[in-house]
Formats: C-alpha cells, sequence, structure tokens
C-alpha cells in the first residue's frame, strides 16, 4: 500500500495536479505580492477572483471566444482593483475590513449576475491543453509539465517576470520603496499614491485572471462561490512565501501537492478518516513555515495608508 | 498665482530664493505665522529656533510636502508653486530631512537611484548610478559604499547617503534640517567642509541646527523663529553664541558644568569581560571592563559606532552578552530580562527615543508609566490607578517644563524636544540609583539641553551611579568626573576629568595610547 | 437657516453620522440594482426594517444575531490592539462549540447552572487553545499570524465534521439512514434562559457584560496597558521591561477565547445541539469574518463594540427578511452588505477630516502658542 | 399517472415556503425540491392557485430557524426546511404554529414521539439509484476501476455511495471503486482535481454527489470518463458522457401532504421516496448509447429494487 505511493502512476499524478491546482493561486498570489509589498494588503482577493470567473466565463459562454472572454476579466479584475485601490489609497480606509467587503461583493455580485444571466449551470470550451511539442511526448515529464492550458503555462511564467518586476526594473524598485518607507520615496519624487494604484490594480487583474483560469481553463464551468476560499489561501500563501515571488511559487506549489497527495491517500486506502486526510494541506503549510523559519520581515509601511499632512 | 514659473529641467539656477508671508496651521497649532525668509546663491543661510519653533514646517512648505495655509514663494523673482516635493525637484531644491528619509532595506544606491529616470529605460541603471555616486563621493569627501544595504550602515554614513542624494539630484539649494544632529564632532568638522565647497560652487544652503557653535562658524547670515513667528535676522559675522542664545529664548544661558568633586559612594555599576554582537551579528563588544560608583558621572566618549549603543543595551538587558559579566550592586544580572533589571533601580534614556524609549500612541501619562506600570503606586492587584497617574503625571510635566496641551496629548504630537523631556521626567524621577544616559541632549535646543545637563548633576549630588553616552565632546568634558574612551568594543583607557584634556580622549577615540 | 445649517455642518455631534451616511449611500446603490432586479425598493428596504426592527421579535433576532458578532469582536479589540490580526475567529468559534458541547453530552449529570457556566469556560478554553497556537507560532517561530489562522480555520471545520459524524455524533442518527452529522440535544436544563417567545437567550447579558470587562481590561488593567503597549510599539515595550512575545501569545489566547465562548453561547443559548452541514460557515454564520468588521467599526473599543454589533446584527437579519418577503435572491443580500461594508469604512476619513478642519480653524494668528514659550529656561538658574 | 391530488381548500391559494441550504440551481439538492415545487405549482394550477416563497443557500444554521418562523407567523399553510440540519430549529418552532404544517428533509425524525404533531419528515433512499449507478458503472467500465468523488462522509452523500458501491460490487466483485471526500460543497475546484486523481487511477466510469460535483463531471467530459448523476439532473453539463442520472421527485411527497393538510392533519408522518413509489426515478441520457444488456440489466435490477428481490 504504501509502496503504492511510489509508482510512477501516483507521482505524476500528484505533480500534474498539484501543478493545475496551484494555478490559481499563483496569479491571486503574485497579484497581492505586489500589492502587499507596495504596502497595500488586499483581503478581497477572493471576490475579485469570483468576478473574474463569472465574467471571463460568461462572455466566453455568449461570444464563443476565450480570449475575449480572458480580456473581460481582466477589465471587471481592473475595475475591482482600482475600487479598492481607491478605498484604501484615497479614502485610508482599514485595509482589512474594505478587503472583507470586497471579497462580499464579489461573492454577492457574481453569484447575482449568474442567477439572472445564466440561471442554470452551463459549460463552455474553454483553454484547451497545449501540447508543446516534442517535450510533451516525453516520458513522466511530458504529461506533468507540457500537456496544461495555456493559462497554467502563463502562471508559472509569470513568477521569473514577477521577479524580475520587483527586482530589476525601476517600477520594482519603486514599489519596494514605498511598501518600506513611503515617507522617504514620497520626498524624492515618487508617486506613492501612483505606485499603490498601480499595484493593487494590477493585483485586481491578477486575481480576476486566477479566477477565470479555473472557469475558462481548467474547469470550464462557473458556479456560485466556485472559489470556496482560496481567495484566503491565496493571501496566507503571500505571507508563507515571504512575499517573493519564488517564495510564493514554493508555497503554491506545496499546498496544491499535498492537497493531490491527500486524494490519492484516501484512493490507496491510507486508513485515516477523510477529514484528516483534507487538513493535510493546512497543517503541512504551518508545520513547513515553522521548520523553515527566517527572520523574514513584511514590508515595514503594510496596512499603512500614507499621509502627507500639510 | 497665474504667472507661475513652468517647471523644466532646463530650469535656470536659483540664484535667489524668498518665502513670503508664510503662515501655516496644524491643528491646535500655528507652526508659521507671517514668516519672511530667503536665500542666495553661495550663501549658507541659518535658521534657529527652540524645539517646536517651527524651523522644519517652514522648510517642509518649501519642499512642497506642506502647503502654507498663506504666503507665497519666489525663485530669482518670480513666484512658483511647489505643490509637492517633485515639483521641489524639479526646481532645483534638495532637502535632507530631520530624520532620516532611508529606505532600510535597499542599497545605497538604490535609494539614490529611487524616483529618477534610469538610463536604461524600464531596468535599473544601478552600476551607473553606482560609478557616478563614487565620483560624487570623492569629490564632496563623502565615502560610503553604494552597494552596501542602509541598515547596515552607521548613522554617519547614512547622512552622507541623504546628501550624496541631494546632490546627485543636482539641487542648486539645500535644505539641512539637523544635519548635524546625529554626527560626530570629526563627522561635523567633514561636513562643515562639504558644504563650503558646496557654496563655494554657488549652492545656497538652508542650514538649521541646535549647536550655536556651527551656526556661526558656517553662516553668513541667521534668522530666528520663536512660536511660529519670525524673531529676527541678522549677519552672523560679529555674532557670538551668547546674542543668538538671547534671540532665542530671550535670555542668556550658560551651559552648566561640575563644579564640585564627586562624594563617591560604593560600585553601583560593574561590567567585567563583556562581549556582545551588533545587530548585523559583528561583535561590538570585545571584553569590556567598566567600574561606575554612586555618585559620580562616567562619560563614555567614543565615535559613532565602537559599541556605545551595544554596551548601553547590555547593561539594561535588551541584548545578550555572549560573554562576562554585568553586576548591579554586586548581583550578577547578567542575561536577566529588561524587567528584572529596571526593578533594581536602572534608568535608562535610550539613544533612539522615538523607536524605544516611547510609545508614540500613548498618552504622556502612559508614557510616564512606561516602566514602572505594574508596580505601586500605579497599580495595585493588576489594575492602573488613573488618578494616582494623571497627579503624578501633572506634577512631572509641570516639573519638567513638558510643553503640552495636557497630559492626554499623545506623545507624538509632541515636538522633537518635549518627548525627550518625557523620557527624562520618566526616568529621573523613578529614585534611580543608576542612569544609563545615551545621547541625552541629542536634537534638543539650548534650554532643554541646559535642563538636561542640570538634572543629571542634580542626580549626580543625590548618589545616583550615571553612566553617560554621548558624542558630543563638550558634553562628556563639562558633566563627566571620570571619561572612558571606548574603541572597537573595548575601553582604551579611563581618564579623570582633570586629565581629560580634547587631545588626549581624541586620540583615544582614534585608537591611538597617548603614552 | 443657512448659519443654522453651517453650524450643524461643523457641529461635531455630526461627525457620528458619517457612518449612517454612508450606510445610506449602500442602500442607495443597493436601490439602482433592486430597481434591475424589478424589485420596488421600497418594499425591499421595508422588509429589511421590519425584519430587523419591526417587532420585538424583530429585535430579539437582531440581538441574537448581534451576541456572537459582539463577543468575537471583543476578542479583535483585545488582539487587534496588540497588532495581532486574528483572522482565525471561525475556528475558534468551532472549537468552543465542539468543546463545550462535548462538555455537556458526556459529563455526568449536574445542576444546569453549574453545567452551563462550566461549558461557557470549556468553551472559552477551546477558543483559548485554538487561539494560543497561532500565538505560540507568531512570537517562537516568526510564523504569520494570517496565514496560520486562515489554515487552522480550515482545519477546525474539518475536526468538526470528524467529530459530529464520527465520535459526538447523536446516537439516535448513528442507527438511521440519513445520519445527520449532529450531536445530541442538551437536555432543557442545561439551556441559557430565554425571554419566551422570542429567541433571545441570557447570552446577550455575557456579552454585554463581557465588554465592560474587557474595556476594563484593556483600559484599567496592567495587562491590557502591555498588550495596548506591545501592539503600538514593541521595541519601546521591551524597554518598558514588557515580555513581548508573551502579551502576543495572551491576546491571540483572549481573542480566540473569547471566539470560543461566542461558540458555547450559539449552542447553549440558541442552537442546543452542534450540526454541521460540512460547509466552513454553516455553524459560525461568518461571525468569525464578521466580528473583526464590527469591531474595527466600533473603533477597536469595547463598548463601541455594542452599537457597531448590533448595527450589523439588524443589517444581517434585516437583510435575510428582505430577502423571504421582496424573494430577492440571496446572492443581493451579500452583495449589498459588501457594499455597506466598503462605504462605512470609506467614511471614517471624512470624519477625521472634518474634526481635522474645526481644529485647525480654531486657530487664529494670534492664539497663543502651546504654553507659555520661556519658561523651561526661564526658572533654570545656573 | 399520478392521481389528482385533493387542494386543502378549493376556492383558497395553498400558500407554501420552503427554505433550502444552497442555491435554487445547484444541479444538486435544493434544486431537487424547487423543481419538485414549481412542478407541484404547475400541477394545482399556477401561482393563483399555490403561492411559493423560497429561501435560498440558507446554509446558515440559525438563520434558517429565523427563517422558518418568520414564515409561519406571516402564515404560510407549510413550511419546509429542506435540509437535515433544520431539524433542531423545527422541532422547537413547530409547536408555536400548531395549526401551520412543517416539512423536513431529509429525515425520518417527525418528533411526534415528543407530542408534536405538526412536522412531516421526509428523505430519499438515495442508496437505491446508487446501487442501479453501480450496477451500471460495473458493467459500463472496461478498465475495472470506477471513481466516485463525495463532498463530506456522511448523510445522503455517503447513502448514495454506500449503496453505489454495493451495486457495483454485487456486479463485479473483483471491481475496484475508488471513494475520496473533499471535505466540501463548493470546491470545484478540489472536486476536478480528484476527478482527475480517479482518471489517473485507471477510472474510466465516475460519480459524485453534492453540489461541487460540476467540477468533477467536466473532467469526466473532457478525459470521455463515464458519469452517472444523482440528485438532479447534471445531463445538460456533458451530454456526451452522462449515462444516467437518479433523480428526487418530492412531488410524491408533496402531494401526500397536500392532501392531508386538506383533511387537517399537519404532521405526524414520515415519507422515504423511492424507486418503488417513484419518488426516486432513473433518467437514462437519451443521447448517450447506452448498451442494451446495460440497459436490461439496469431495468432487472430496479424491477428487483422495487419487488424487494434486490437489497441495496
Ligand atoms: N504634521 C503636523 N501636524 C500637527 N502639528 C504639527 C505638524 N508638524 C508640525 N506640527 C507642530 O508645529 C509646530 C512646529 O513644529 P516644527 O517641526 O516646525 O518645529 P521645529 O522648529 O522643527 O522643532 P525641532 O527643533 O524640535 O525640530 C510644533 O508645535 C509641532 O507640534
Ligand atoms: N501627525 C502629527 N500630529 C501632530 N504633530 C506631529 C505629527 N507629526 C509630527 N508632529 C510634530 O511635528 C514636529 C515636526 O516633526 P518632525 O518630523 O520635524 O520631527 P521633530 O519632532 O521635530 O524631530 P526631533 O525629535 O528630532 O526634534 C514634531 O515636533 C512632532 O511632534
Ligand atoms: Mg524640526
Ligand atoms: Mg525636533
Amino acid at each position: 500500500m504504501i509502496t503504492d505511493f511510489f509508482s510512477a502512476t501516483v507521482l505524476i499524478g500528484i505533480l500534474a495536479s498539484g501543478i493545475r491546482l496551484a494555478t490559481p493561486y499563483l496569479y491571486a498570489s503574485i497579484g497581492e505580492t505586489f500589492g502587499q509589498r507596495s504596502g497595500v494588503l488586499n483581503l478581497g482577493v477572493e471576490g475579485q477572483m469570483l468576478m473574474g470567473a463569472f465574467t471571463a466565463f460568461y462572455i466566453t459562454l455568449r461570444t464563443g471566444n476565450v480570449w475575449l472572454g480572458l480580456l473581460a476579466a481582466i477589465g471587471v479584475g481592473a475595475l475591482m482593483g482600482l475600487a479598492m485601490a481607491f478605498v484604501s489609497i484615497h479614502l485610508r480606509a482599514v485595509q482589512g475590513i474594505s478587503g472583507i467587503g470586497f471579497y462580499l461583493f464579489g461573492l454577492g455580485m457574481s453569484d447575482l449576475l449568474f442567477q439572472k444571466l445564466m440561471g442554470e449551470v452551463k459549460t463552455v470550451s474553454g483553454f484547451g491543453a497545449i501540447e508543446i511539442p516534442f517535450l510533451s511526448s516525453l516520458p513522466v515529464v511530458g504529461e506533468i509539465f507540457f500537456r496544461q492550458n495555456l493559462l497554467v503555462y502563463l502562471a508559472f511564467l509569470l513568477v521569473p517576470v514577477a521577479w524580475f518586476v520587483l527586482n530589476k526594473t525601476t517600477l520594482g524598485l519603486k514599489i519596494r520603496a514605498v511598501g518600506e518607507n513611503p515617507q522617504a520615496a514620497d520626498t524624492l519624487g515618487v508617486s506613492v499614491a501612483g505606485i499603490r494604484y498601480l499595484t493593487v490594480t494590477m493585483g485586481g487583474v491578477f486575481s480576476a485572471i486566477g479566477g477565470a483560469s479555473l472557469s475558462i481553463a481548467n474547469l470550464n464551468v462557473f458556479q456560485q462561490n466556485m472559489t470556496s476560499g482560496l481567495g484566503f489561501i491565496a493571501v496566507a500563501l503571500v505571507y508563507f512565501g515571504g512575499w517573493k515571488p519564488f517564495g510564493v511559487l514554493f508555497g503554491a506549489l506545496l499546498f496544491s501537492m499535498v492537497n493531490s497527495l491527500q486524494l490519492w491517500m484516501q484512493i490507496l486506502n491510507v486508513p485515516i478518516p477523510s477529514d484528516f486526510a483534507v487538513m493535510m494541506p493546512y497543517v503541512l503549510t504551518i508545520i513547513v513555515l515553522v521548520l523553515t523559519v527566517g527572520r523574514v520581515r513584511g514590508p515595514s509601511a503594510l496596512t499603512k495608508p500614507f499621509i502627507r499632512e500639510g | 498665482m497665474s504667472d507661475v514659473q513652468s517647471i523644466s529641467f532646463e530650469r535656470q539656477r536659483i540664484e535667489h530664493l524668498e518665502l513670503k508671508n508664510i503662515t501655516k496651521r496644524f491643528p491646535g497649532v500655528l507652526a508659521n505665522a507671517h514668516v519672511d525668509f530667503d536665500v542666495r546663491a553661495g550663501e549658507v543661510h541659518a535658521l534657529l529656533g527652540e524645539n517646536g519653533a517651527g524651523k522644519s514646517t517652514l522648510m517642509k512648505i518649501l519642499y512642497g510636502l506642506y502647503h502654507p495655509d498663506e504666503g507665497e514663494i519666489f525663485i530669482n523673482g518670480s513666484p512658483v508653486r511647489i505643490a509637492s516635493p517633485n515639483d521641489a525637484i524639479n526646481l532645483g531644491i534638495g532637502m535632507i530631512h530631520q530624520h532620516f528619509m532611508l529606505v532600510d532595506s535597499l542599497t545605497v544606491a538604490e535609494n539614490i537611484a529611487l524616483g529618477l529616470p534610469s538610463s536604461r529605460g524600464l531596468l535599473t541603471d544601478l552600476d551607473v548610478v553606482s560609478a557616478r555616486t563614487e565620483m560624487l563621493a570623492k569629490k564632496y569627501g563623502l565615502l560610503v559604499d553604494p552597494g552596501a544595504y542602509i541598515w547596515q550602515l552607521a548613522v554617519g554614513q547614512r547622512q552622507r547617503v541623504e546628501i550624496l542624494k541631494a546632490l546627485y539630484r543636482g539641487a542648486d539649494l539645500l535644505i539641512l534640517d539637523e544635519p548635524t544632529a546625529v554626527l560626530t564632532p570629526q563627522e561635523v568638522d567633514e561636513f562643515m567642509e562639504t558644504i563650503r565647497q558646496m557654496t563655494e560652487e554657488k549652492h545656497s544652503i538652508i542650514f538649521i541646527s541646535h549647536k550655536l557653535h556651527e551656526v556661526i562658524a558656517i553662516s553668513q547670515r541667521v534668522t530666528v523663529l520663536r512660536n511660529g513667528r519670525r524673531v529676527d535676522s541678522c549677519p552672523t559675522a560679529g555674532c557670538t553664541k551668547h546674542d543668538l542664545a538671547r534671540m532665542m529664548v530671550g535670555q542668556e544661558i550658560v551651559m552648566p558644568k561640575l563644579t564640585t568633586p564627586p562624594k563617591r559612594g560604593e560600585v553601583r555599576l560593574e561590567l567585567k569581560n563583556v562581549h556582545a554582537q551588533s545587530d548585523r551579528e559583528t561583535p561590538a563588544l570585545r571584553g569590556v571592563d567598566l567600574q561606575i560608583f554612586s555618585g559620580e558621572i562616567v562619560g563614555l566618549a567614543g565615535v559613532s559606532g565602537n559599541g556605545q549603543a551595544e554596551l548601553a543595551q547590555v547593561v539594561t538587558g535588551l541584548r545578550p552578552a555572549t560573554q562576562g559579566q554585568v553586576l548591579i550592586e554586586g548581583r550578577d544580572m547578567t542575561g536577566k530580562l529588561p524587567g528584572e533589571i529596571i526593578r533594581c533601580g536602572l534608568a535608562y534614556i535610550p539613544e533612539e527615543r522615538m523607536r524605544d524609549g516611547m510609545v508614540q500612541d500613548f498618552n504622556i501619562s502612559e508614557n510616564i508609566i512606561l516602566r514602572d506600570h505594574n508596580k505601586d503606586p500605579y497599580a495595585k492587584r493588576g489594575f492602573l490607578l488613573h488618578r494616582v497617574i494623571a497627579e503624578f503625571t501633572d506634577r512631572l510635566i509641570d516639573l519638567f517644563h513638558i510643553k503640552t496641551p495636557s497630559r492626554e496629548t499623545p506623545a507624538r504630537n509632541l515636538s522633537g524636544g518635549n518627548i525627550q523631556k518625557v523620557v527624562l521626567a520618566r526616568e529621573l524621577s523613578r529614585q534611580p540609583r543608576i542612569i544609563v544616559a545615551a545621547q541625552p541632549s541629542r536634537g534638543l535646543d539650548i534650554g532643554a539641553t541646559e535642563y538636561v545637563h542640570n538634572s543629571l548633576l542634580e542626580q549626580r549630588e543625590k548618589g545616583a551611579a550615571i553612566l553617560l553616552i554621548s558624542e558630543d565632546l563638550d558634553e562628556i568634558l563639562a558633566l563627566s568626573d571620570r571619561v572612558a574612551v571606548v574603541y572597537e568594543g573595548r575601553i582604551m583607557g579611563i581618564l579623570d576629568n582633570k586629565d581629560a584634556e580634547r587631545e588626549r580622549v581624541g586620540l583615544l577615540m582614534a585608537g591611538v595610547h597617548p603614552d | 437657516m443657512k448659519n443654522f445649517l453651517a453650524k450643524i455642518n461643523n457641529s461635531k455631534y455630526f461627525d457620528g453620522f458619517m457612518p449612517v451616511l454612508a450606510a445610506l449611500s449602500a442602500l442607495a446603490i443597493g436601490a439602482v440594482m433592486l430597481l434591475f432586479l424589478g424589485v420596488n425598493p421600497l418594499v425591499a428596504y421595508r422588509a429589511m426594517w421590519v425584519g430587523a426592527f419591526g417587532s420585538s421579535n424583530a429585535l430579539a433576532e437582531t440581538i441574537v444575531k448581534a451576541v456572537p458578532l459582539l463577543l468575537i469582536g471583543l476578542g479583535i479589540c483585545i488582539s487587534f490592539r496588540a497588532k495581532v490580526i486574528n483572522i482565525g475567529g471561525e475556528g475558534q468559534m468551532i472549537i468552543g462549540a465542539l468543546a463545550a458541547t462535548a462538555f455537556g453530552l458526556y459529563v455526568p449529570e449536574m445542576p444546569g447552572w453549574l453545567v452551563i457556566a462550566m461549558a461557557m469556560v470549556a468553551g472559552f478554553f477551546g477558543g483559548a487553545f485554538w487561539g494560543a497556537i497561532p500565538g505560540f507560532l507568531k512570537a517562537y517561530f516568526n510564523v504569520n499570524e494570517i496565514l496560520s489562522t486562515v489554515m487552522m480555520n480550515a482545519i477546525a471545520v474539518q475536526l468538526m465534521n470528524f467529530f459530529l459524524r464520527g465520535p459526538m455524533i447523536d446516537p439516535n442518527q448513528a442507527e438511521l439512514l440519513s445520519k445527520i452529522p449532529q450531536t445530541a440535544r442538551l437536555p432543557e436544563a442545561y439551556h441559557l434562559a430565554r425571554w419566551l417567545p422570542t429567541r433571545l437567550h441570557a447570552g446577550v447579558i455575557i456579552a454585554v457584560v463581557l465588554a465592560f470587562v474587557v474595556y476594563l481590561l484593556l483600559f484599567h488593567t496592567t495587562l491590557g496597558y502591555r498588550i495596548r503597549a506591545v501592539g503600538f510599539n514593541p521595541d519601546a515595550s521591551r524597554y518598558g521591561g514588557i515580555r513581548v512575545r508573551r502579551q502576543v501569545v495572551i491576546a491571540l489566547l483572549l481573542s480566540g477565547a473569547f471566539a470560543g465562548l461566542a461558540g458555547a453561547i450559539q449552542i447553549y443559548g440558541l442552537n442546543y445541539r452542534m450540526i454541521t452541514d460540512g460547509s466552513p460557515t454553516g455553524f459560525t454564520g461568518s461571525a468569525g469574518f464578521n466580528g473583526i468588521v464590527t469591531a474595527l467599526f466600533g473603533g477597536l473599543h469595547p463598548l463601541g463594540a455594542i452599537p457597531a454589533s448590533f448595527f450589523f446584527g439588524a443589517l444581517l437579519v434585516g437583510a435575510n427578511s428582505m430577502q423571504r418577503i421582496s424573494q430577492v435572491p440571496s446572492a443581493f443580500v451579500i452583495a449589498l452588505n459588501g457594499l455597506v461594508v466598503i462605504f462605512v469604512v470609506s467614511s471614517a476619513l471624512w470624519q477625521e477630516a472634518r474634526q481635522r478642519k474645526r481644529r485647525i480653524a480654531e486657530v487664529r494668528d494670534d492664539s497663543p502658542p502651546p504654553s507659555e514659550p520661556d519658561q523651561a529656561t526661564q526658572d533654570v538658574s545656573v | 399517472a399520478p392521481a389528482q391530488p385533493e387542494a386543502p381548500a378549493a376556492s383558497e391559494k395553498l400558500r407554501v415556503a420552503v427554505i433550502m441550504p444552497s442555491a435554487i440551481n445547484d444541479l444538486a439538492f435544493s434544486q431537487s425540491m424547487y423543481q419538485s415545487l414549481v412542478e407541484m405549482q404547475a400541477e394545482l394550477g399556477g401561482p393563483d392557485k399555490m403561492e411559493l416563497v423560497y429561501s435560498e443557500n440558507m446554509f446558515v444554521v440559525d438563520d434558517a430557524a429565523a427563517a422558518i418562523r418568520d414564515y409561519a407567523s406571516q402564515g404560510y399553510d407549510i413550511v419546509i426546511a429542506h435540509g437535515s440540519q433544520y431539524g433542531s430549529s423545527l422541532r422547537e418552532i413547530a409547536p408555536d404554529f400548531p395549526t401551520t404544517a412543517f416539512a423536513h428533509g431529509t429525515t425520518a425524525a417527525t418528533f411526534v414521539d415528543e407530542g408534536i404533531t405538526n412536522v412531516f419528515a421526509y428523505e430519499a433512499a438515495s442508496n437505491e439509484g446508487g446501487y442501479v449507478n453501480g450496477v451500471m458503472a460495473a458493467l459500463l467500465s472496461q478498465s475495472n476501476v470506477i471513481g466516485v468523488v463525495g463532498p463530506i462522509e456522511t448523510g445522503d452523500a455517503k447513502l448514495y455511495i454506500d449503496g453505489f458501491v454495493a451495486g457495483a460490487k454485487a456486479t463485479k466483485p473483483d471491481l475496484t471503486v475508488n471513494v475520496n471526500y473533499t471535505g466540501s460543497f463548493s470546491d470545484v475546484a478540489l472536486a476536478a482535481e480528484a476527478a482527475n486523481t480517479h482518471v489517473s487511477a485507471g477510472a474510466d466510469v465516475m460519480v459524485g454527489t453534492a453540489q461541487m460535483v460540476v467540477g468533477a463531471i467536466g473532467v469526466a467530459k473532457e478525459k470521455n470518463v463515464l458519469w452517472l448523476g444523482t440528485q438532479a439532473s447534471q445531463t445538460s453539463l456533458a451530454p456526451e458522457i452522462v449515462v444516467a442520472n437518479q433523480i428526487y421527485d418530492w412531488k410524491v411527497v408533496l402531494r401526500d401532504i397536500f392532501k392531508l393538510m386538506g383533511e387537517g392533519t399537519y404532521g405526524g408522518k414520515a415519507y422515504i421516496v423511492t424507486l418503488a413509489n417513484k419518488g426516486l426515478y432513473m433518467e437514462f441520457n437519451p443521447a448517450f448509447d447506452l448498451p442494451a444488456d446495460v440497459k436490461a440489466k439496469a431495468d432487472e435490477t430496479i424491477q428487483g429494487i422495487i419487488n424487494g428481490t434486490i437489497k441495496p
């Protein structure tokens, strides 16, 4: 029974589904990473994901064009992000609560639109699997890495890109500075509000794409509350990853792989109650963080509105 | 302001900048009232005033951080609108802020490059910035490693980064808000040299300092503010420290000095071969031996970064000693929690008062009980006795002349000098047996400095054992019965007051034994 | 007249209306949405009002809804004051309820009041335990509490599902086809007193009394002082002899304890048995999250949490009533709640700005400096 | 065809309120009841004859309790609490409204033994259709591996799954039936991954229950694995691969309840919908080309269960 775990089928299965499960987390967490690095905590990720998921699905359903669906999701994500940015930057609302407000709004609104515009669960043909020529036919790795849909590839591409933007560009420098010491950045003529608007809006866009990656790529359905807490895990993963894109990648993969591992454990009749199996990714995420504890410090200005009172 | 001068990169040089009739109100405070001020190319114009007089406010208005309620700014005779630091930078104005405006987690080069267009478009060009920074640094004698992280730098080096930031942006006019407050005497000398060099190149400089000798040494003109109003302006030439002090506070100030011999008692504080690490995990103390007796002030002199801060923290239990012993009145207190050490009657005036000494969001009463909140008479069985605390606070506000609307005012709304006084009031009113005072007069105006010095002397009379840590050699020499000099984490020598001549101490501070 | 209006507008008493104004604006947007849904907003909002305040039963329901919000909000007042962001109220409430229910079901028979009292304590400790874990992990292992509490919520839900369908299942259910994951019902003697015929139960007294207790704790005890000090400035706290990490653990522990107590009260005052539908919020009704919002609306002040929880209780109960009477989809109600939260939280700025403006306006050119200028130096003679 | 039900009072309008834990269009438990009610409404002659109001997504038990009480006090003739978790609340509320009928499912408890006479109870023998699905799945599977996606391991879901496993095993004893529970009724993505896991483990037929299975159905469609549904018709999601659905038709129960109400009985009776009383029926997807022998075996099993010769 235990040996079953080391069969190629199981390992490939865990890796492949781990990668799929990680995809929405990656979008949402990387987006959130940008926001948090610039000092804004957005707890509304889940709401943005749901709105993105619905919009992408509905537009795809109506037009038959996944690209339009994705584009629409991006638009809606940007709007949600902008609203969050306005509320936390201009109106200086307590970020924790305004985020919960946006979560509720997105949860309700996506469902409302779903009921009014669609009425019942339907399916679309979303982004199909793209087999990378040659690579996809490699044994083992081919199936895991090279037979996924476009949004999966893009999610993983996003990680190094995010790293590059944060660490190698002038924009990234501004983002980091604004999140650490907005006063200092301000005295150098960096627009603190401008940078934060950008990152929070970007966060909204990525969350929405994360939602779309479910509704028009991975699952091709929309159902009310279909993210079911995924957005909150995505926020937690930003902390897990120590505000670094590659750390987030590690966290997302760990969480997702353990999640698929537990599904396998149930199938292979490992004698633990299913509830405990379901718990595993949550427990392990905490344990790994305890074991790998470092002195990671968050952005100093996180959640602090910037005020130049004068 | 219809004929506002347009801001462009090909701007004209600032030959003459004027602030006219500036008024600025804050909640409950009139920070500036109809202030006029001007500065010319090649000139150092000093701005003087007590803590809270309105100096920083005026300068923040000039730099676009605050918007004046009334008044106008003119450059070379034409009105300009400075709505943000960006406008100020584009007009050729640079500012060194009273508190460092550096991003600790970034490198020197990154701090300098921040907000500037890059030669590589969207990508950073840190190597280019580093190279140019090094050139500038060499030219002005402001050596610093562009690749170092700010958190790794000593305060003096950080100050250099601040200046480099402004110079890098090609500022014609530099606002220096208490730039020397945290510098060592040597660093101040170097800094003065830099300023001179800049005025020779026709930069305009506005210089704020509470150290009158610096003002006299470097400025051509002085303007004094009091309670937000301009009291007077005059050429510096011919002014003495006394004249300036009188202009500032309306009366003469004489700095107190040791006059009586110490009434030495028993050893109160003893360090035996103490070792400790710095925040950067490098050795900071490498075997310190020191004894302090009841009734004496021991001055700890040294160039900043030689272990003074760590020494104070080890004694107060805030930093572990990796080796050696700390004895308080003969009892081994090594590795004890700060709370236990507090209970031994140790008062500590920390160097970073804003960070360590105060809870900014607490009001004055709450700050007053910070170190004794669970003790008689402030608390009984876990409950705070607010009436007692209030009465006590009022007494201290009175006794220490803390300028505040009430005891309920949050500490963050006090001016720097008054925050200082709250810390002092708290520490000295605890009837301390031992006092560790780190940079007690940093950032204080002369009136307040005088007050602090008097308080320390008074405590000495009462028999406290006092360790005075300061980078201001004048302060040390004026107040210390004995002067201990620290260099690279060791005590280089201990001199009696009568033997402690400036030169000898200076040599020891540089790590040289005079004999 | 104009003068009079200006006077009202500038009056500080008007500040308190800013959140109300904000909530009304959110409802106005909701009204537009209702029109799109083909529902008469007046009818809908009337239903909301009637549902929340229209009768003694409605009022009772509002209060019943407010009780867990208040209790969790009290815990949040403690933890957020220590700058510990406890998102784990959901899980803590569940564990508290489990502990309290188990206590009532499995201890030998005792007088009702004693069981109730001890069950409350069990709930308190259950929640405290679930809160202390992330507190400990934060203090000693630097594990961010937002992460750990989010994870602990999920773990608690699974534990609840496990216990209710397994070891703690109602013995009657165990034999039935349907096997509802619920415990046996607590005997009448163990129920908290109710004001019949409504569901208003004695939990409200516990919650309000505890609000005053937490007020005392935070502002009149040394423990509260330490917790607040640590939240504002850990460096200065250490300097003040406060053991910072310990306060972090205590803050999360207490925060969890109040959530646990909320869970216990839901069982002993309202449901009399623990049931799960398997979902994360079926038992809690999202009180763990709504409690955060409540506490922040109350300005993180325990006494402010009382009206704030009442407001939210009314909003939630009224919204359900609106769904029933005007048959708007529940989704609308959720979206509307979101809007209200966003608008109200955004109104804080206006309130602050008004206060600031007033204080600046008070400053005259001839106003005296904060205190006499030269006093400090005058008295000191050398 | 069912007999004409007798409306309670010919002239009066029947007022019905229902409280459901999830959405009326969840393709599962709640939808099954909502659909039955809408059909009843048509059967009785439209909204003029039967008023229908609902509260959906009432997953918070004490919100549901408030709703039940509110509907009752507004004078609805019957309040249906369509969720086993609402039982405790009903038990408390029902005595206060002795002339209002309450119905509660899925459960067997009418509380008659506690002196409460106005609560009907209903449940579904979902193991019966599960058994039929199990038989078909076993026959259709080439790989002899079948996957089951469940929410949490209890209640209706477990009953259905147990029946399914029994049916499959009875048909092919050496068959492997892999079961995993996702621990959630709403996590569509995890349900999809559970399905993927089954496919990787070799399953070529899958079943699942509760509303999150739409994710699993998507995977089945993509991987061309057969699907057997339950609770409501899931055919529309993937007509290519859905073989059949066990449908809950609560009209059987509702008709009888309405009739009893007309006679002045407001509760006390417990119903079980079964294949025999047509409260459960198998809906075969006409678009799916079901081999005749499998269809025959399925029909035979249904008959057997109805006759009592097969015990699911
Ligand atoms: N942002 C602000 N909000 C409210 N009050 C302020 C603000 N900035 C300054 N003040 C008040 O304005 C007055 C002038 O402060 P300012 O900083 O200009 O003094 P300063 O002369 O720089 O003093 P110091 O020597 O201590 O630096 C003080 O009373 C201060 O409390
Ligand atoms: N938000 C604020 N509200 C009220 N007063 C403020 C506020 N921020 C700063 N101040 C006051 O404004 C003055 C100017 O602030 P600044 O940043 O120049 O520091 P400072 O207090 O002058 O520094 P130092 O301690 O070195 O003297 C200070 O005296 C401070 O007490
Ligand atoms: Mg100043
Ligand atoms: Mg100052």
